[in-house]
């Protein structure tokens, strides 16, 4: 078994603590009136900390193998590679003046 | 005909086309000759190198850093050659020129419909002058379909709910197959359709005198609504003289006189059939007066006009369907 | 090494009865369930593809109406793609050799590889009813919106039948990647790990992270089908590109699901058969993993003219020709391992050989197609036929039948004809370039595809395809009977008749349940035939 | 299947409620229990790689749309039950953090506890899974369903054209089959959890073995993930005012 640095109760709390605190701050971002793309640009980037912390310190990923990180790191470089790639066809779709419809 | 089979080649029939061979005898040469040089050089080692009776095992050999880097590097610059070389074609085949004329294309299961700016409508088949660029705007009813003319070398998908475009410049004329290429349900292989490329003196003729919207085929119809078809048939059962390539023409009248086919003429044996009775024909024709139009007299000389050997209409009976019919396009 | 004489108990005979496979655990087993069933799954795609090629002697379509070619061609490519092609090497070949070529006692979660066979079941069946009660006439493409909103046919039951098997693939891969990871012998480093197992590795890896985005693809199009609301219809608000997209982000690397493999199995072989050390390892082994990344950067080349912007169109283009540049590797050291080799021609050997030319054909091809201004006029014609034919069929299915003719002895024990073998790999090998060289010509000429009648100048063209075809079916019907034969009548093959050097012929043909009596220690590289005399006289 | 004879549990039976050897499976292809527990975690992680690519492929769509139907999609989004969604956020976090805290008394082989939280976690995740319920229902009562319940000219009313009626519908169908989804794989987690609590009050867990909480808990945590990037997805794409409130 790891025998590594376990986390302590107390880091579990900290960090439960502090993952309510950011599910508040993101509610509470969404009532000031932004420019809709912001909401999401800011929700994603708070969802984005507060996954981190999951994965880092509920799944273990903190005191986990070099084979774990290099899981996690191909999922979220492939789901990137999916969302990046597909929405460059959304993005750029009628940016080109002369093709109507495009 | 056997030559047509053995020349496996569309015809090069717009401005796209040579470019898109050009690119073809490119990617040919040089992907045909490094993948012969790999057939021979395996043919070759695996002659050479059979096992005989006396060969010995053979020595260790793991690889040569330098030549896989040779092989790994030159590939890719080849190959950033050929995706310059299809990017241009392709940029420029999706960019039509400003003085394009639009037409736009609907496509539905299992047909074509085709309608040009002057408002002429066509089904399953394009008529298109040589020399002059032509933007397609292209959208579906239904499904998915996509647009194909090998002698253009084009090619676009038909989407429901947008439009999509491409646009060609033929330069030979000729007759070309339209293919829907995109699977598009139990007809699909019907969905084809034939792109004339005609002179543009034939074209502007084709223009106004037969494609739909057009006056001579709005005469056309008025020819069949008023029966005029059950007597000026093309068949031995005629009772009227056939009126293919009329007009203009010296016609040969009863009391030895002759009259040139013309606008008046026309509208004359229209009105008043009894004036002026063809050579060989009894007057069976009553007046149309008060029936036709004046607007569809012009419509039926346009017809006429464009009504040349071989084109009249076959003489169908009408029967109103019985009530109980199927739909026609159930089987 | 180990046991050289013929064992009296091995994993066929260990234990008999029907139940004692249905329920079995152990790989070799589950394997050979696989193996009936592909063969079963490629036979039957084999008859449709017969019909159609039949339909398309006459350019006027004597044989079948419309809406049956359309069935049959659906039928053809529904089986060959998602229950022949991309199941094949890695469940049976993968599932049987894996473990033995890492020296494992079995795969890391042995009961979840027999729930992937029967998931794989499951799915065969919901997709064969689908297909022989009433039929299916999507095409194996299912874009939208003619599969959600116009097709007449049971598409549901099909769509559910390739998910279920969609989640069958993803286990096999879960239970290969942490098998490959887990449990190695000792000694057994990762650059000491024959090619076979890099490139079924590299395929995992694509299954886990292609096939739920299809799954879910096609999930979404069976909400839009039964409930009528729009996902990807337009005419309810939806993009029919967005499925493309979800579409293609697995099927495009599925197309190398299907190659990967069959790149391992000629690894495997052409060393052995030419007595020689794989030339450039390294360079094959990372490759592998090359053609499994850029294989997901590429999928919208399948969508050139299918209405995506021209930015995309382009960065999709140039990262096409990049997935070619690790094949090109593979293809040059193949090549390069025969140089100054002892090279002998057995079966699989003459398979191997098959494989690299029509590879390379088909790849070269590959690159006509990543070429925007070509793709404009030959997508969708047969020129993409043949181009993917090339790679599946000739690449592909040259592989595995290299594979199984391989391996053969040490899954039965047994040797099968050497004359009838090598003559099939010939017939196959001719069969198939008259079959596909003539759609290559007729799909420039602009033979679209999936037409079930046409002009009649493309007759000539279809005859010779039609013709090539028949003698590509018997191609794959002799094996099928010399390999049975070989079941009765083959002389035994003993632990390792190839003389070939990987962990998997160190154990007696047919192997023990348990794969190996003692666990192997494994101190050297694959492919040492330069060190290995003693081996090779065996 | 083969039994290994833990050591390290006798070693530490002092500290422990159990005072017997205990015997733990052990499969016949791993040469250790520590092999196993490795084999069967990496497994668990490469499975979530996949569900990340699952939830992917719907991520990319909504996104998709989302940037050719933004105001509609916005507008479809302050009609959601933002203040479910948010307290259920919050629910699934708490019960994240007992799950871990089951895992961490499981390797303290402090049974007992391991229970508790395992209890408490299944608790939890039936709390999550009757707001979603009652989410539903406000849903249903506000015509949020396309296709059973929804009225286009309500949408009309609310200042939209006509052509953004589907594109308000788009946005339902995938908040019903994203939730939907993350639902079912929520149900599968409270079943996997019971069993383990079963299991442990059998006593099979100890600080050798206890490899199926573990895993379980990695796939619960990551149910959790999927759905803290669900919320500003769905629920936070508008913008609210205090009014919307009474969703409730």
């Amino acid at each position: 078994m790891t025998e590594k640095r376990t986390p302590s109760v107390t880091t579990y709390m900290i960090v439960c603590a502090l993952l309510i605190v950011l599910t508040v701050l993101t509610v509470t971002v969404s009532f000031f009136d932004l420019p809709g793309i912001w909401h999401v640009v800011l929700g994603l980037c708070i969802a984005a900390v507060k996954g981190a912390l999951v994965v880092v310190f509920f799944m273990h990923a903190l005191i986990s193998s070099r084979v774990t990180w290099i899981v996690i790191a191909v999922a979220c470089f492939w789901l990137c590679l999916l969302l990046m790639l597909g929405l460059t066809d959304y993005f750029t779709r009628g940016l080109v003046p002369f093709m109507t419809g495009h | 005909m056997f030559a047509q089979q053995i020349i496996w080649f569309p015809s090069q029939a717009s401005t796209t086309a040579s470019r898109v061979d050009l690119l073809l005898y490119m990617l040919t040469t040089i992907c045909g000759a490094v993948g012969l040089s790999v057939a021979v050089t395996l043919i070759y080692f695996a002659v050479r190198y059979r096992r005989r009776s006396n060969t010995p095992t053979p020595a260790e050999m793991r690889g040569n850093r330098p030549l896989e880097l040779f092989w790994t590097i030159t590939p890719m610059f080849i190959f950033i050659g050929f995706f310059v070389a299809g990017a241009i074609v392709y940029f420029d085949a999706y960019r039509a020129p400003d003085d394009a004329t639009v037409v736009y294309v609907v496509g539905k299961q299992w047909m074509w419909k085709f309608q040009h700016p002057e408002g002429q409508r066509e089904i399953n088949e394009l008529h298109v002058p040589v020399g002059q660029p032509f933007k397609l705007m292209l959208t579906s009813e239904d499904v998915i379909h996509s647009f194909f003319v090998p002698a253009f070398r084009v090619h676009m998908d038909v989407l429901p709910g947008r439009y999509s475009s491409v646009w060609f410049q033929p330069i030979r004329p000729g007759h070309y197959h339209l293919f829907c290429s995109q699977y598009c349900g139990t007809n699909h292989a019907g969905m084809v359709g034939t792109v004339h490329v005609m002179e543009p003196a034939e074209y502007e003729r084709w223009l106004h005198l037969n494609a739909e919207g057009s006056m001579a085929l709005e005469g056309r119809k008025v020819f069949l609504k008023y029966r005029c078809i059950s007597c000026h048939s093309a068949d031995e059962n005629a009772r009227a003289p056939v009126l293919e390539d009329l007009y203009l023409r010296p016609v040969h009248l009863r009391d030895g006189s002759t009259v040139i086919a013309d606008d008046d003429y026309i509208r004359e044996s229209v009105y008043d059939p009894g004036k002026k009775i063809v050579l060989g024909w009894d007057n069976l024709m009553p007046t149309y007066k008060g029936q036709v139009s004046p607007e569809e007299i012009n419509q039926l000389i346009a017809y006429l006009k464009s009504l040349h050997r071989g084109e009249t209409p076959n003489r169908v009976e009408e029967f109103a369907p019985p009530a109980a019919t199927p739909p026609i396009n159930s089987k | 090494m180990s046991i050289a004489i013929q064992p009296r108990e091995n994993y066929l005979n260990t234990t008999t009865g029907v139940l004692s496979w249905l329920l079995t655990k152990d790989h070799k087993r589950i394997a050979l369930l696989y193996l009936i069933t592909v063969t079963v799954m490629f036979f039957l795609g084999g008859v449709a593809i017969t019909i159609v090629r039949l339909n398309l002697m006459t350019p006027d379509s004597g044989l079948v109406s419309a809406d049956t070619y359309n069935k049959l061609f659906t039928m053809h490519g529904v089986i060959m793609v998602f229950f022949f092609l991309v199941p094949v090497v890695p469940t049976v070949l993968g599932n049987f050799c894996l473990p033995l070529m890492i020296g494992a006692k079995d795969l890391a979660f042995p009961r979840l590889n027999l729930a992937s066979w029967y998931l794989f079941v499951l799915g065969a069946v919901w997709a064969l009813y689908a297909m022989l009660a009433g039929g299916l006439d999507t095409g194996w493409t299912f874009y939208t919106p003619y599969t959600t909103s116009s097709s007449h046919s049971n598409v549901i039951p099909a769509l559910i039948g390739i998910v279920i098997v969609g989640f069958s693939s993803i286990l096999t891969g879960l239970n290969f990647i942490v098998t490959v990871h887990r449990l190695r012998a000792p000694g057994l480093t990762w650059w000491r790990l024959p090619i076979f197992v890099w490139t079924i590795y590299a395929t995992s890896f694509i299954f886990l992270l292609a096939t739920p985005t299809v799954a879910m693809a096609l999930i979404l199009e069976i909400v839009e089908r039964l409930w009528g609301i729009g996902i990807f219809d337009p005419a309810l608000g939806g993009d029919p590109l967005l499925f493309q997209h979800l579409f293609w982000f697995y099927s495009h690397p599925a197309v190398y699901i299907m190659i990967l493999p069959g790149m391992g199995i000629v690894s495997e072989v052409i060393p052995c058969f030419s007595r020689k050390n794989l030339y450039g390892y390294t360079f094959v082994a990372l490759s592998s993993f090359g053609i499994a990344s850029l294989s997901f950067l590429v999928w919208a080349h399948h969508m050139f003219v299918a209405g995506i912007s021209l930015y995309a169109a382009m960065i999709f283009s140039l990262l096409s020709y990049l997935v070619a540049v690790p094949s090109a590797i593979k293809v040059f050291n193949w090549t390069a391992t025969l140089y100054k080799g002892s090279i002998s021609f057995e079966a699989p050997m003459l398979y191997a050989l098959g494989f690299v030319c029509l590879f390379t054909a088909g790849g070269l091809t590959g690159l006509f197609l990543a070429c925007l201004g070509m793709d404009m006029h030959v997508h969708d014609t047969y020129f993409v036929i043949a181009h993917f034919h090339f790679i599946m069929v000739g690449g592909m299915v040259m592989a595995y039948m290299s594979g199984l003719h391989y391996w053969w002895p040490k899954i039965t024990g047994r040797m099968y004809s050497e004359w009838w073998s090598k003559l099939s790999a010939l017939i196959i090998f001719i069969g198939f370039f008259l079959t596909f060289l003539p759609q290559f010509i007729v799909g420039y000429a602009g033979m679209p595809r999936r037409y079930n009648h046409y002009p009649p100048e493309f007759q000539v063209w279809n005859v010779m395809s039609s013709a090539g075809a028949s003698i590509l079916g018997v191609g794959y019907v002799l094996p099928l009977c010399y390999l049975i034969l070989s079941l009765w009548y083959g002389k035994p093959a003993g632990p390792n008749p190839w003389g070939a050097t990987g962990l998997e012929w160190q154990t007696p043909s047919p192997p023990p349940t348990e794969n190996f009596a003692t666990t192997p220690v494994v101190v050297r590289g694959p492919y040492e035939y330069h060190v290995e005399k003693a081996q090779n006289e065996l | 299947m083969s039994y290994e004879p833990s050591y390290a549990t006798m070693r530490l039976r002092d500290e422990l409620d159990q005072t017997a050897v205990v015997f733990h499976p052990l499969e016949e292809q791993y040469r250790n229990l520590e092999e196993q527990h490795e084999a069967g975690t990496l497994g668990m992680w490469v499975f979530l790689a996949t569900e990340v690519m699952f939830f992917g492929a719907l991520f990319l769509g909504l996104g998709a749309y989302h940037i050719h139907y933004g105001p509609a999609f916005e507008k479809a989004s302050e009609k959601l039950n933002w203040v479910i969604g948010g307290l259920n956020t919050i629910v699934l976090l708490v019960s994240s953090l007992f799950m871990v805290l089951a895992v961490h008394y499981a390797k303290a082989g402090h049974r007992k506890h391991l229970m508790t939280f395992l209890g408490l976690t299944a608790l939890l995740g039936g709390m999550f899974l009757v707001l979603k319920g009652f989410e539903y229902y406000t849903d249903y009562r506000d015509n949020l369903i396309p296709g059973w319940r929804f009225d286009d000219q309500e949408w009309v009313k609310e200042g939209l054209t006509p052509e953004q009626v589907p594109q308000v519908k788009l946005f339902l169908i995938f908040y019903w089959v994203m939730t939907g989804l993350h639902g079912v794989h929520v149900t599968v987690g409270i079943i996997a959890v019971l069993v383990l609590l079963v299991l442990a009050r059998r006593g099979t867990f100890t600080p050798v073995y206890y490899s199926p909480v573990d895993v379980t808990a990695l796939y619960w945590h990551f149910v959790d993930t999927v759905w803290i990037f669900l919320l500003p997805m769905l629920y936070l794409l508008g913008t609210h005012t205090l009014a919307d409130l009474h969703i409730l």
